[in-house]
């Protein structure tokens, strides 16, 4: 369990929590502070994977979120996930981790022989071959494509984490937690602002955590974060959120965040969610996003042990972890000669620092000289050796615009600097342009385009100081534009990392075989210098063009990392300036985001309300099957004693028309609509005429579109001159209550006439059948029940079981029948009662289904079933329900468009199967052969289809090209298995007098 | 063209690549064409592609503002399929099937074609109606799809929940097994070489701003950034910019644009063998050939050409995603994008001639352009070749708003009782 | 998701609280049989679809309940002003120009 | 700041147990109320004040309270008046009395939404879990109320205090609204 690499003394990990790990099954220690990558650098391992296309051993390149290499599955509770980057992980008790993408282990993996035969694999080879035999693509070439990609493991059990959401908002919201976040933060908050603070990291601080070679206000770097942050946490108007990932910059300044809770903990407490979703509005935000380090890209650039300088500093200075005994640095700017030194400082040999540079400065010069460390100016790396960790580089020294071998320099550990990157994704995401910044050779956000600023590195501005003094700045503008004043806080000023110089793109020249090595631009997707310039070749030079075709920047380190040398490597190809060839789009999010994050709360019963009626719990313990309409739970039909579907619903409908059925119809829409205008108003909407319906009287309801089509149906009932109680659909009910509200307001404000929706008041239950009257009457005081006083289509006032009713004498079944509205709380009772009184009356509880066939019994359409949004009145033979005097009705117009009164529309028909015992299915098609060729236009589609108790036979209802005018003949229903013939009818069966509703 | 196969491919590894040549030429415009087609996404390019093969046309350009493929076709989730419920469209998309099914071979591009189906969850009875409805259409169209219980939609998709404990258990599933997915890349790729091969000009970077009419109101040509170019008929295929095109001839369209969002995430080992789309609860999810999980999202509810969207539409689609695949709440999001597509009152198509003597419009595709792009390229060059609609195409013309008959494939979602 | 100030409430609301019900100033004609197909037609489907700026309806569907409307740059979904349902359109150039178009 | 509910409009509903008590946080239903929709130009708004008791708000988002009454600003043309459930009948009555010579709508509502008091130093992070608004007391300062979404459902919110609030929803989303709100807060409890 010793940890070789691990220094004496120093790093921010907590040296008395030794904990416990496994890597590939091996036992491994580290301790409590450290990530999985820096624990396994302290084991001495490098090697944590594979590459995604030719398998290539691969290390750990950085010390941060954009790592592309160092991706490993998580083991818990049994299941894998896939893809979390070492360097974010952080190591507790019992942690266990796999390294991906090899098989059968990640010390020797079949899969390397892609980098054998690589020289078949150029970019975008795929698109040039495996199209013959054509069979072979879907058979063998795909599979085998799609086993050799991917990284990780998927997950393959049910994820039991929570994940949660909060929705916040601040007057100035600050990503990023180094010098320049922290100075921000500060300057904002002291003004009064509500901050919000956010790193992506579990500590905040940023780079000041490694930053061993400055003071800042005399006190070292990661002391004055430990007092910042006290002072922060203080502040009651500052939330501060470590490992929290601003990942997602939307329009007007809104911002997504991902905090991880318990990722990081041995034993979660399960109540605590696993992440949540912060979705934060703010007034003002400052990006403080830092600069990452790039790469060199020179042949072999990939081989574990090779790491960029920063990230060894990292190791060393924050984890206490040396990333070799020996170690190369191979650089083009100052700042990694600092890496050199700390680590030499600490007992490694640094066996050369290798600058790019002719003149590096005398002052690093100097110091290296004084640490007696080897210099070689004008030098590259030009290839590595070594097979899972680098053992040797190769020198060149640059003569012109070439390269000449310079030797070989042993080392463990090879440690890079291209120069630095300023973060901008964020600033990317929130729409503004990044511009060319000609003397840092990068690109740096330009004009804000929202309420935001960007601070420190992130903006170009680099060293302490300087970040610090730019972060102060933004959190003060930020406030005063937040809120319109600052505070006056005191500015720390730092003493020591000063920005550094240099800094390079592209493709270092080398004196290699060029079609021999390999140069990575893109780790994670196995992508060269070659490939960049292959894709220009062959004509793709838009970057875009490139991006795709290489896949280049597609990693999930979403390009951040291989970007810019990509870019330059392209316009070099392109022999134009890198501004003309452009970056490609940075998109959200800004690392992968879970995917329970965004999911938050909407799972199982929350992923959308469940909306149940009073009868629910009633029904539920008859052990109703329930059906989903609209948000809606419906009791669907209740079987008895083993019974199926069939048989309950036969049992269902025989009982209401033997004696009575009980009917929950709460869940349809109920909108009341009230004023001197509200017969107008209604004259309007529906197709029907309403000025002369009499109060205490009903009247069925058409309600189109503009466009002529049915929409909508329902009966309303006028309780006043002034009173209308409106029916709607049960999926229907929000639509319709909006599309009046559109023609109220928009359309005709001047009507005296306001809609409520009531839908929810009233809890209806339907009591329909012979027997109805004889069941209800006994609750029902205040209402005359006789057939004279209250016919066929009344509505009345009363109370019911002692509680004010709504009383409608309507049907729906072809029975008598009633729908009593009581108030929503008292529907429980009310209909615990009736079920027991229908029950005393051998009646029977029925659900949607039994209603669904009664009214077909009666031909009664269902807007949604024999209309589709393509149906007219006419089409469904409703003419009757259309006012004929009325001047204009929504959809008036729409009906006399030419191809709504043209012949050959479908219309509703009756449908009997020569065999009484055969049921339709719903949706089969009609045609007039038995059977039809393949592309026979269908005449018409089977609406509904039933066996119907009442008729002792099935029934169904169907639109058929000009049905009406075939009543008599006989068409087919082409099944699989053969047609089945039918006869066309008339579109009702029960009762076409109607007596029995009368009653 | 240098033919592509893996023989050539061995042979090029030999002279480590450096001697293949470019996909498509990059040529200054001419000054006058044939035909203009406005749009070098799949439809345009395929358009100028069937123009020149199978019309023998020559002398055509393809324009495009951006780079070719930059619009939608290289924004969508690529999912392929015909089972549509009317004959008009089941009819269209079933031509693009049959074309999808051999286009690597007549392009010599791998446009990886993958057939591996398309299912369409059912989630209530209302569901189980229209989609059984479908299946019957199609199949009396001639159209494959077919109905399976949950247990067989299981069977073929294993990953997914068929508990009847949640919010919304699937029903059932409507399966089509020659729909599936394609590289979308590949598709406007393949057509922009086989296009160029054939001597069609792809010229990029070249916006259009105006619309030139003569005095008897015909189409005259296209002011571009590159000058006029003169053309004896213009091909607008435009996608969310149709609109603003269009209104240059002085033509308003029955269109919205709106932002469509997609999604990817990280690259895991294949999980997911299939295509599944619910709408009912807004989810399609596919695996892509790089391991990616691809996932289409919603669309925002108002016009946009800002592609980007809302991260409430991406909450409301992962939501669904997870209810019907538990297992991927732990996966990542990668990286999420925004297209902007044109939606029509019936969100069924237009492919027609325009009250504009030589103007020709191809859009209204919606969420659902890419699985047509075949189809609609042939159809659409018969339509500007012969000046006559395709018979395919007839359907889908600007006339059935006046005359009300609209092919609405969203009208069947009405729920009610 | 966009942040709306809604004219009624005078508060600004996140786009949840909205509806957005299309292009604004399309009234229906006052005597619809007077109108030819093609004019149906008009009113019923076609739309500007601007790239730029449009007026539209939006409804404080979960908040007051009003419709009001909205002049926003499709380009950069900002709103550019939000007015009372019976108001006047604003002149959508003018703010074009100020919103850099 | 005290609670501006002083009166018995909304109480706990001692037939009902708390839905959550926890030290920072508690959710208990709320005893039934009469509520009705008022709906009115402003001819009718004196009126309506007459009848009701209570001056009529025409401040957007705000509210009037007197004893056994409050009256909440909802839309422009739009309030809900509360009272309790025994005087429901009578304001009914009231209303179209003294309304009767002005287009108005009165409608009783007063089964469609039920109420639940939400209160505790942490009530408005629990509420922020599914209310997409800003709660902090300077942008919703006591008093306010509001119609607004908790998560995927519309609810009514009015505060009382800076650490209560009233939150009603129609009947059939209040399981939704209040098994959310208990499970948020779950995470509470942990240490």
């Amino acid at each position: 369990m010793s940890q070789p690499f691990r220094i004496e003394k120093g790093g921010r990990i907590d040296r008395a929590a030794s904990l416990s790990f496994t890597f590939d099954g091996e036992r491994l220690s580290g301790h409590a502070g450290d990530t999985l990558a820096s624990a396994l650098l302290a084991n001495g391992i490098h090697l944590v994977g594979r590459s995604f296309k030719y398998h290539r051993p691969r290390g750990i390149l950085t010390a941060g979120s954009e790592e592309p290499n160092a991706l490993v599955g998580i083991c818990r509770k049994g299941d894998q996930t896939p893809n979390l980057r070492a360097t974010q992980v952080e190591v507790y008790e019992g942690l266990e981790t796999v390294s991906q993408n090899r098989f059968p282990s990640r010390g020797f993996d079949v899969g390397a022989v892609n980098d054998l035969l690589s020289p078949l694999f150029p970019a975008g080879f795929y698109y040039k071959t495996f199209m013959w035999p054509k069979a072979f693509w879907d058979r063998v070439y795909e599979p085998v494509i799609r086993a050799a990609a991917g990284l990780g493991n998927p997950p393959k059990n049910p994820d039991h984490d929570t994940y949660g959401n909060l929705y916040a908002h601040c007057d100035v919201l600050v990503i990023g937690s180094g010098p320049a976040g922290l100075a921000a933060a500060l300057a904002a908050a002291d003004s009064g602002a509500r901050v919000i603070l956010c790193d992506e990291q579990a500590e905040f601080g940023g780079s000041l955590l490694t930053e061993t070679a400055a003071t800042i206000d005399g006190t070292a770097p990661a002391q004055w974060v430990a007092d910042t942050l006290e002072k922060l946490s203080a502040n009651g108007n500052v939330t501060l959120l470590p490992r929290t990932t601003a990942f997602g910059y939307f329009a007007q300044n809104f911002v997504a965040l991902a905090q991880r809770i318990t990722d990081h903990v041995s034993e979660p407490d399960p109540r605590l969610p696993r992440e949540r979703l912060w979705q934060v509005r703010a007034r003002e935000v400052v990006i403080a996003a830092g600069a990452i380090e790039r790469p060199m890209v020179f042949p072999e650039n990939d081989r574990p042990g090779i790491m960029l300088a920063e990230a060894g500093r990292t190791y060393l200075n924050r984890y206490g972890v040396k990333v070799g005994h020996n170690v190369l640095v191979a650089t083009a700017c100052d700042t990694a000669w600092q890496a050199a030194f700390d680590l030499a400082d600490h007992g490694v040999t640094i066996a050369a620092i290798a600058d790019v540079r002719e003149n590096p400065p005398e002052a690093l010069q100097s110091i290296a000289k004084a640490r007696g460390i080897r210099v070689e100016k004008g030098c590259v790396v030009t290839g590595t050796t070594g097979r899972k960790r680098i053992s040797a580089a190769l020198l060149g020294r640059l003569r012109g615009n070439g390269v000449a071998a310079a030797g070989e320099v042993a080392c463990d550990a090879l440690l890079m600097s291209g120069g630095w990157t300023p973060t901008v994704s964020l600033y990317s995401q929130s729409r503004g342009k990044v511009v060319w910044n000609e003397s840092l050779g990068t690109f740096v956000p330009g004009q804000s385009v929202q309420n935001e600023r960007s601070a420190g590195a992130c903006l170009g501005i680099y060293g302490l100081n300087a970040a610090l003094e730019d972060g102060y700045a933004a959190g003060e503008n930020a406030a005063k534009a937040a809120i319109g004043r600052s505070g006056t806080v005191s500015r720390a000023q730092a003493h020591g990392a000063d920005a550094g110089e240099g800094g390079i793109l592209g493709a270092l020249p080398h004196d290699r075989d060029p079609s021999k090595v390999k140069a990575f631009v893109d780790y994670q997707n196995d992508v060269t210098a070659k490939d960049v310039k292959l894709a220009v070749r062959e004509g793709m030079h838009s970057i875009e063009h490139i991006k795709r075709y290489t896949t280049t920047g597609m990693a999930t380190d979403q390009g951040r990392l291989s970007n810019l040398n990509a870019l330059d490597i392209a316009s070099k190809a392109l022999d134009k300036p890198v501004t003309d060839v452009g970056l490609t789009t940075f998109r959200q999010p800004y690392t992968p985001t879970t995917f329970g994050i965004f999911a938050n709360i909407s799972r199982g019963d929350f992923f959308d309300p469940v909306r149940k009626t009073p009868s629910h719990d009633f029904v539920a313990g008859q052990d109703a099957a329930f059906e989903d309409v609209g948000q809606w739970k419906r009791a669907w039909y209740l079987p008895k004693d083993g019974e199926d579907m069939h048989q309950a619903v036969a049992r269902e409908c025989e009982t209401v028309r033997k004696s009575a059925g009980l009917f929950d119809a709460s869940t349809l829409g109920k909108i009341e609509v009230v004023g001197p205008d509200a017969a107008e108003f209604l004259e309007r909407m529906y197709t029907n005429p309403w000025k002369k319906l009499a109060p205490g009287r009903c009247r069925y309801g058409l309600l189109l579109n503009d466009a002529g089509f049915i929409i909508d149906d329902g009966v309303v009932g006028r309780l006043a001159e002034d009173r209308f109680h409106v029916t709607t659909t049960t999926g229907g009910a929000a639509h319709v209550f909006a599309t009046m509200e559109d023609y109220l307001q928009t359309e005709w404000p001047d009507l005296d006439v306001w809609i409520t929706s009531i839908t929810e008041q009233y809890a209806v239950c339907a009591v329909q059948g012979p027997k109805a009257r004889d069941i209800i009457a006994p609750f029902v005081e205040g209402i005359d029940l006789s057939a004279d006083a209250f016919p066929h289509m009344s509505v009345g006032s009363g109370t019911f079981c002692g509680v004010p009713c709504r009383l409608f004498r309507i049907s729906f079944t072809g029975e008598l029948g009633f729908e009593v509205n009581v108030p929503r709380r008292h529907g429980k009772m009310v209909w615990d009662k009736l079920a027991k009184a229908v029950a005393e009356q051998e009646g029977v509880i029925y659900g949607t289904e039994t209603m669904h066939v009664l009214r077909a019994d009666k031909g009664y359409i269902i807007v949604g079933q024999e209309t589709d949004g393509t149906v007219t009145p006419d089409d469904v033979g409703m003419n009757w329900a259309i006012g004929k005097n009325k001047a204009d009705f929504v959809g008036k117009r729409g009906l006399a468009r030419p191809d709504l009164v043209a012949g050959g529309r479908k219309q509703l028909v009756g449908l009997l199967t020569k065999d009484p015992k055969v049921v339709l299915e719903e949706g089969a098609q009609v045609t007039k052969l038995a059977n039809p060729p393949a592309g026979t236009p269908a005449e018409g589609h089977v609406t509904s289809a039933y066996h119907s108790p009442a008729m002792g036979r099935s029934i169904a209802l169907a639109l058929v090209k000009d049905g009406r005018r075939l009543t008599g003949e006989t068409l087919n229903i082409p099944m699989p298995n053969g047609a089945i013939p039918v006869e066309v009818v008339e579109p009702f069966f029960y009762d076409k007098e109607g007596a029995r509703l009368n009653g | 063209m240098k033919h592509y196969s893996f023989l050539e491919l061995a042979k090029n590894a030999f002279s480590a690549h450096q001697n293949w040549g470019r996909q498509w030429r990059a040529p200054e415009p001419k000054a006058e064409y044939d035909i203009v087609i406005v749009g070098a996404g799949g439809h345009g390019l395929g358009t100028a592609y069937y123009l020149a093969k199978e019309h023998g046309l020559r002398n055509i350009a393809v324009l495009e503002k951006g780079w070719l493929g930059g619009g939608n076709t290289g924004r969508n989730t690529t999912i392929i399929r015909s089972n549509y419920l009317w004959e008009e469209s089941a009819a269209l998309y079933n031509h693009s099937v049959k074309l999808w099914d051999g286009l690597s071979q007549d392009l010599n591009y791998n446009v990886m074609y993958s057939a591996r189906g398309v299912m369409m969850l059912a989630h209530t009875v209302h569901d189980i109606q229209v989609f059984k409805r479908h299946v019957h259409a199609n199949r009396l169209a001639g159209v494959q799809n077919e109905w399976l219980t949950p247990e067989e939609a299981k069977e073929y998709c294993p990953p997914l929940n068929i508990s009847k404990n949640i919010r919304y258990p699937v029903v059932g599933a409507a399966l089509q097994r020659v729909g599936g997915t394609a590289r979308h890349d590949a598709v406007a790729w393949g057509y922009a070489r086989a296009a160029d091969d054939l001597g069609v000009d792809i010229i990029q970077n070249c916006a259009v701003t105006g619309i030139r009419r003569a005095a008897d109101g015909s189409v005259e040509g296209v002011d571009t950034a590159k000058g006029f170019i003169k053309a004896k008929k213009v091909g607008v295929v435009a996608a969310g910019h149709t609109s603003v095109l269009m209104e240059m001839a002085g033509i308003r369209m029955p269109l919205e644009s709106n932002p469509l969002q997609a999604l990817v995430s990280e690259p895991v080992k294949p999980a997911f063998p299939c295509v599944v789309m619910s709408n009912t609860i807004h989810a399609y999810i596919s695996q892509s050939d790089k391991g990616e999980l691809v996932i289409g999202a919603g669309t925002d509810q108002f016009v946009s050409y800002s592609q980007t969207g809302g991260i409430h539409i991406t909450n409301h689609t992962i939501d669904a995603i997870c209810e019907l695949f538990p297992m991927f709440r732990r996966m990542r999001m990668l990286r999420n994008w925004g297209g902007i597509v044109d939606v029509t009152p019936d969100r069924s198509p237009i492919i027609a001639k325009t009250p504009v003597p030589g103007l020709f419009v191809n859009c209204g595709w919606g969420t659902g352009g890419f699985k047509a792009t075949p189809g609609s390229a042939h159809v659409f060059a018969h339509t500007i070749a012969k000046d006559e609609p395709h018979p395919i195409a007839a359907p889908f013309s600007l006339e059935r708003f006046r005359t009300g008959r609209l092919i609405d494939e969203a009208a069947a979602a009405a729920v009610a009782h | 998701m966009l942040l709306i100030q809604c004219p009624y409430c005078g508060v600004e609301r996140p786009e949840l609280e909205f509806s957005c019900r299309g292009e604004a100033h399309i009234a229906r004609p006052a005597d619809p049989s007077a109108t030819t197909d093609e004019q149906w037609a008009e009113y019923l489907y076609l739309r500007t679809n601007p790239k730029g700026v449009i007026a539209e309806r939006w409804r404080h569907i979960h908040g007051c309940g009003r419709f009001f409307n909205a002049l926003r740059d499709t380009v950069s979904d900002k709103f550019l002003m939000v007015y009372k349902a019976g108001e006047p359109k604003p002149d959508p150039a003018q703010f074009s120009k100020e919103a850099g178009r | 700041m005290a609670d501006i509910l002083t009166s018995e409009l909304y109480s706990a509903d001692s037939s009902q147990a708390p839905l959550l008590v926890l030290p920072d946080v508690t959710i208990m239903p709320a005893a039934p109320a009469a509520r009705v929709s008022l709906r009115c130009r402003e001819t009718g708004l004196a009126l309506a004040a007459k009848a009701f008791g209570t001056p009529i708000p025409q401040t957007p988002l705000t509210a009037e309270t007197a004893a056994n009454r409050a009256a909440f600003w909802l839309g422009p043309d739009e309030w809900m008046l509360v009272a309790p459930e025994s005087q429901l009948a009578a304001i009914l009555s009231d209303l179209e009395t003294h309304l009767d010579a002005v287009p108005h709508s009165v409608v009783d509502i007063s089964h469609r939404q039920d109420a639940v008091l939400v209160s505790g130093p942490r009530a408005g992070w629990l509420l922020n879990t599914g209310v997409p608004i800003d709660l902090h007391e300077s942008a919703f300062a006591v008093g306010t109320v509001t119609r607004t979404l908790f998560h995927k459902t519309p609810i009514m919110l009015w505060r009382t205090g800076p650490d209560s609030f009233v939150v009603e929803a129609w009947g059939s989303f209040m399981d939704y609204v209040t098994g959310l709100l208990v499970q948020s807060a779950e995470e509470l409890k942990a240490a």
